[in-house]
């Protein structure tokens, strides 16, 4: 037995006889997702005991090393070990924007005393982060942002204010990016800095979208007061003050690949013929009783199916060691735009019914708010028209203009 | 006749907007919705509109109404459309009122336009029972019982529907679902016995209802048009309020455009002006143009309701066909050029993209003109 | 009766009465055309005597005035001329471009020299006009022209290379755009000169499009000698020497009015859903035989017809007194389009037949050529990216970049 | 197994891609269209294709190819789909060696496959006889006579059918046109007795041909596939047609691009290139997009050939629906942004614009496509 069968056969073992029944189901969704953090409020005693147990093997973040509370596997043990929980339909222990966003950052720019402190309460799910990027003037052109962090000695002053930070009300400490030489070049006077949402002067106001309630937040600074170090030797500022714009722009790239990679998760459920069948339903010849519909829904399907194996081609194309670079514009872009398109489909087949947006027959909405929610897919993290011009620019190498 | 709207038209259109952007503007439909009002609209404005002759626009002066016509009811819609304004204006004075006015007999014509004309009574159309629009696919049943009907089934996405005093209601007194022949329309009081209503409310924040009818006894007197022949006085209803929510679209499809286009000029990133971004410009250009057309198929559809009432089924599919789509699509590029801030609740631009997908949906969605235009040209 | 009804009845019957009833098949096409010129050859004498007979009239150029070869009608005066004239099925008399483009332009900028001698060979169709303006390095950004003028004292010297001058080959004189002052500015060095197209140094060569042959050609200038005045007192330069571009600014505007106007013809022909059905046949219920091709085939006349809905309204409004302005880029944008798109749907339909490109089964591949040519429609008079930016800058208002 | 190419089929790529590149440019299909070449292609270069293995890409090693599969034949029709090569490949190497490989007898494999691996033989299929596609409604018919059969009926669209020395022919030996069962397919000598031939020269100045049967005799052995059930191998061939076409038209659409965003860096309008004005860009990136999808597609149907023949009809369909779509909107876009010079003859665009309309038009453009797999979804 080589030495992956035999660590698969291990895990199987390990995942079967610790992971509890209840968090067998497979169960997706925001309202399952187990985020941690000090006001953590456990769904379940199993929710409980099975993050404690993940976390105890560093499996909560298997890729990280092990000295920072992760699990130190290789690449391949990874793939094996998520291979087998989806396999048993097991629910993810913890997910958040710390093993998401901070996590990589931290193990590229941050120093040692850095990684120490913070990501073993990361991988514990005992500290939940949110990210602080954008600003309300600044959208597209992030780093146009003006978020003041000035040098006070022996402490940093911090005002301005962040939007679409989700989960802000909820999260314990923030990343956010400021500025901290406003004489600099745009891009050359940016810092990456952690701050306590304790902090004095910090304070969130959650945002209401047209789709209703969501987990975005404006984040306001009022004179928060933060220490240069957090604790002995460990710096506030992650990488090099001035150049936090490398940090950021590195997370940039991460999120948009996360994005692109999860497209999957954007096309999942039913497919849209199947709903539009049972919508709308079909005729003698097993055609859907609305002809024009029926041409968008096979032209959206020809198109969803040939960017899913995009992915996948992509997908196999970065494990043959081609990166996928730029590429990553293409499924953000193209990802967001066609799950806007399957929306507006649903939406065409569900007629008056899906307009309903109170009420037990539409679960309040659940579709409309569905659909109108689909309508940032391209605008956050990087609005299709910049996917265009990042497509333009790095892979078919246009000059600017 | 030009298709360009008249003296007294362009007047009225001044008036209007000069009246609903003081009176009614988007604020006013967003105070209703957060408040949860129980109407939906504000009759108090309904009765000015009233005064102003807005709600018998279609009413002729001897019932007392303003006699404007369709065009004159189209430009309100439009204008309407630009500020969401919510009132009964579709389903009373432009639904009702052409039933009424076409269809019904003089005694109803007598009873009811004055009523109208003096916002002193809602109607609402009752067609639609399943997902998506379809008047021949009506199943509800009209039973003769005595020298009367007894009507059972039921209806959904009736606009106005929870608020109405009286509903116009198609149901089958002959033939099956989807035949045209056999469906006939009744006038029944919505307080009757039998009659239950539940309010729905929509994605717009408007008013619809969804009715059931069990064994609910109408007399002759209350059909509307002929019996078992009906569908023809249901399609000219229908035309007309294909043409007037032709007309609401091209208005929020307007609106959002000129909020887009001004936003545009304003916003500045990356050190620019965003309205100074080529493929931005392009893609305004092009929903211009497309807007532009939807002008046009609007006010001919209009012009026709007003010269052959008779013939205008057809312009009538094509104007609410173009400017759903346009609408829609103007709605989408709005939220999209506006960023993030077109996504919050607090901006106005989500609220026409909500009314917009109403709009779109009742009585027929482009999908269901374009295929009914088809037919009609035989292929 | 009124004047314009006297009008009217003296027109039809002296139309009636001198029309040449082989003239009144109503044929169009351009094999039907009249063009004139030194080397016309007439196609019948029935055509001779129709265009002897109105130019003796003034009736080919009817609102130009007497004194210049016109008829001196009145707006509506013109309308009812070309009422009856389509009532009866009449042919044009005459077409050029010099009725379309030099004559506007002489009327607006030229001398009463310069209209004496040249406006009434025109009407007379004794002149055929070609028009010099595209270049092969300036298409859309025609005011980068470079084909060279010099002031030689006594004469001009011209040397360049013109692109894009139909019926160059078969026109005896020139309008050309010459840059006669190669320091100013780019728009203020530019003259409009008229040339005699058998001046030693003055060459075409046909240019053969991807749809076959065209009027098109290569007008190439090798210091081609062109005299200050062609008469006495009868300037070569029309409007003021390097102001040319105002009267190009002039025509452009005029010719995208013409092509926005004209957009009718573009439509004319068979409904696309009638040719449709024609070459697909319908189902038992009478629809097409494809469906997915009978959507693109709704959606493309509800279009269609919503277009020209929209000329017709322009064209009322404009007779209401609103110019058009920058609309007719609309037209022009929105019209060369529709056609392309109404090309390729009847290419669907045709399937294979319609890909033949000889024999007389396919007319020599009359359609593939048809729409081959389409292609040029939104190119030619102006890009459709240029008519966009027209509406963003000049309707829109949108800023420069 | 994963979506990408394997290293030998890289090495095919690239070996390709070099010697079309010399042998076979796009000048080379202009000499033959301006020649009139009697036959359309060039019996050299066809040899010359032979001996390096690609006209028996498809044959079996014991039969004398190279024995490299689908995706090896995709990867040389998206490569003679770069150059606009023409030549007997598709018609021959992929679509009869497909028919002899998957359905025929082993005396027609021998005695066919070894001329197909040396270019000795050209082969046809003939199966459209309408205007638009579609293999269902095959009207042509065979009758029982003695032993054999006796052919009479029409084709259209035959690729390469006017130079081919034998036609794989669908005729009708039961049922109705319309119905999939009754099809058979028949191996017919060109040259045989009632086989009149009618070379129709096609906008892309290739090969094609219209077909007349006259009681054409055929015998039993000359029977592809299974009497009456046809339509089977039918569609297997026409599988492998439909993905080797979505290969060319990948490979004439990344050309095409290639060629748009080459010209959009040189080309200078109002003092910059045009490839920095940003409609243009977002245009050109959103192309970008599509095309990757169809290299997506193109793959995965030529993969499915290779690994599960009976099940790749699915993603033949998907690939040829996209493919043909996309190579449509690159030609457009090309021919748009290239502007006047994209129009003349001089200019290879067209050339490309011609092609691709043909190779989208046959066995199935994206609308039936499209429409196929909605009934294959059940929708």
């Amino acid at each position: 037995m080589s030495d992956l069968e035999a660590f698969r056969k291990e895990t199987r073992e390990w995942l079967d006889a610790n992971c509890p029944k209840e968090m067998r189901d497979g169960a997706g969704g925001e309202e399952n997702i187990c985020w941690g953090g000090r006001n953590w409020k456990f769904k379940s005693e199993a929710q409980k005991v099975w993050l404690e147990r993940m976390a105890a093997k560093g499996w909560t973040v298997p890729a990280w090393p092990k000295d920072y509370g992760g699990g130190g596997l290789s690449k391949e043990e990874v793939k094996i070990l998520k291979d087998e929980m989806r396999k048993m339909k097991m629910r993810s222990p913890l997910e958040s924007f710390g093993i998401w966003m901070l996590g990589p950052a931290l193990l590229k720019y941050g120093t040692h005393e850095q990684k120490s402190m913070f990501l073993p309460p990361i991988a514990r799910g005992e500290i939940r982060w949110c990210q602080g990027y954008s600003e309300p003037n600044a959208g597209s052109d992030l780093a146009s942002l003006q978020t003041k962090c000035e040098d006070k000695g022996d402490h940093w002053l911090v005002n301005g204010q962040k939007i679409w930070t989700s989960y802000a009300d909820e999260s314990d400490w923030i990343f956010v990016l400021v500025r901290t030489d406003p004489k600099a070049a745009k891009h050359d006077g940016i810092s990456f800095i952690l701050i306590d949402m304790a902090t004095k002067g910090v304070s969130t106001k959650p945002i209401k979208l047209i789709s209703g309630k969501s987990p975005f937040c404006e984040t306001f600074f009022d004179d928060a007061v933060v220490p240069k170090e957090h604790g002995a030797g460990v710096n506030a500022v992650v990488g090099t003050l001035n150049r936090g714009w490398d940090v950021a722009k590195y997370l940039l790239t991460h999120e948009r690949e996360m994005i692109g990679a999860g497209g999957g998760g954007l096309l999942g459920g039913r497919g849209i013929g199947e709903m539009a069948a049972h919508y709308v339903g079909v005729d003698e010849k097993g055609r859907l009783n609305d002809p024009m519909l029926r041409t968008k829904v096979a032209q959206a399907e020809v198109d969803g199916w040939a960017f899913l194996l995009t992915m996948e081609r992509l997908k196999d194309e970065a494990k043959a060691g081609q990166g996928m670079g730029a590429k990553s514009s293409m499924l953000k872009y193209y990802g967001t735009e066609f799950n806007k398109r399957r929306f507006e489909l649903f939406m065409d087949a569900s007629g008056s019914e899906g307009l309903e947006w109170e009420g037990e027959r539409s679960e309040d909405g659940k579709l409309a708010k569905n659909w109108l929610r689909t309508k940032a897919n391209s605008i956050e993290g990087g609005t299709s028209e910049v996917q265009l011009n990042i497509i333009s620019k790095r892979i078919l190498e246009l000059p600017d203009a | 006749m030009p298709l360009i709207l008249t003296e007294e038209q362009e007047m009225l259109k001044e008036s209007a907007r000069g009246f609903l952007d003081e009176k009614a503007p988007v604020a006013a439909l967003r105070k209703l919705r957060d408040e949860r009002s129980e109407e939906g609209f504000s009759r108090a404005l309904w009765k000015e509109m009233a005064e102003m002759g807005w709600a018998g626009i279609l009413v002729e002066e001897e019932h007392g109404g303003s006699g404007f016509g369709f065009v004159g009811a189209g430009v309100l819609a439009e204008e309407m459309g630009r500020t969401l304004t919510a009132s009964p204006f579709l389903s009373t004075s432009i639904l009702a009122a052409t039933a009424l006015n076409k269809f019904a007999n003089d005694a109803a014509k007598s009873e009811y336009l004055p009523k109208i004309a003096t916002a002193d009574i809602v109607m609402a159309l009752a067609v639609d029972e399943g997902r998506k629009h379809g008047p021949a696919v009506t199943a509800m049943k009209a039973e003769k019982s005595g020298n009367g009907f007894k009507l059972s089934g039921s209806k959904a996405f009736v606009a106005d529907g929870h608020v109405a005093d009286k509903l116009i209601v198609a149901a089958r007194t002959a033939g099956s679902p989807g035949e045209e022949a056999g469906i006939s329309l009744f006038l029944v009081d919505a307080k009757a016995k039998g009659v239950e209503r539940e309010r729905t409310i929509m994605v717009d924040s408007r008013n619809a209802a969804r009715v059931n009818f069990e064994n609910v006894a109408v007399t002759g007197e209350d059909v509307i048009g002929e019996i078992d022949n009906g569908h023809a006085a249901l399609e000219g209803v229908l035309s007309a309020g294909r043409a007037g929510l032709a007309a609401e679209l091209s208005g929020s499809a307007q609106q959002a455009f000129e909020m887009t286009t001004t936003y545009l000029k304003e916003r500045t990133q990356f050190g620019k002006v965003i309205g100074s971004f080529q493929a931005l410009q392009h893609r305004a250009a092009h929903l211009y143009c497309e807007i532009e057309l939807v002008k046009s198929v609007t006010l001919k559809a209009l012009q026709d309701l007003d010269n052959a009432f008779g013939m205008a089924g057809v312009t009538a599919s094509l104007a609410k066909a173009k400017a759903g789509e346009v609408a829609k699509l103007a709605s989408q590029e709005a939220v999209q050029m506006h960023g993030g801030i077109g996504m919050t609740d607090e901006y106005d631009i989500g609220l026409y993209m909500k009314r917009i997908r109403v709009a779109q949906e009742m009585f027929g969605d482009s999908a269901y003109h374009a295929e009914r235009l088809a037919r009609l040209r035989g292929y």
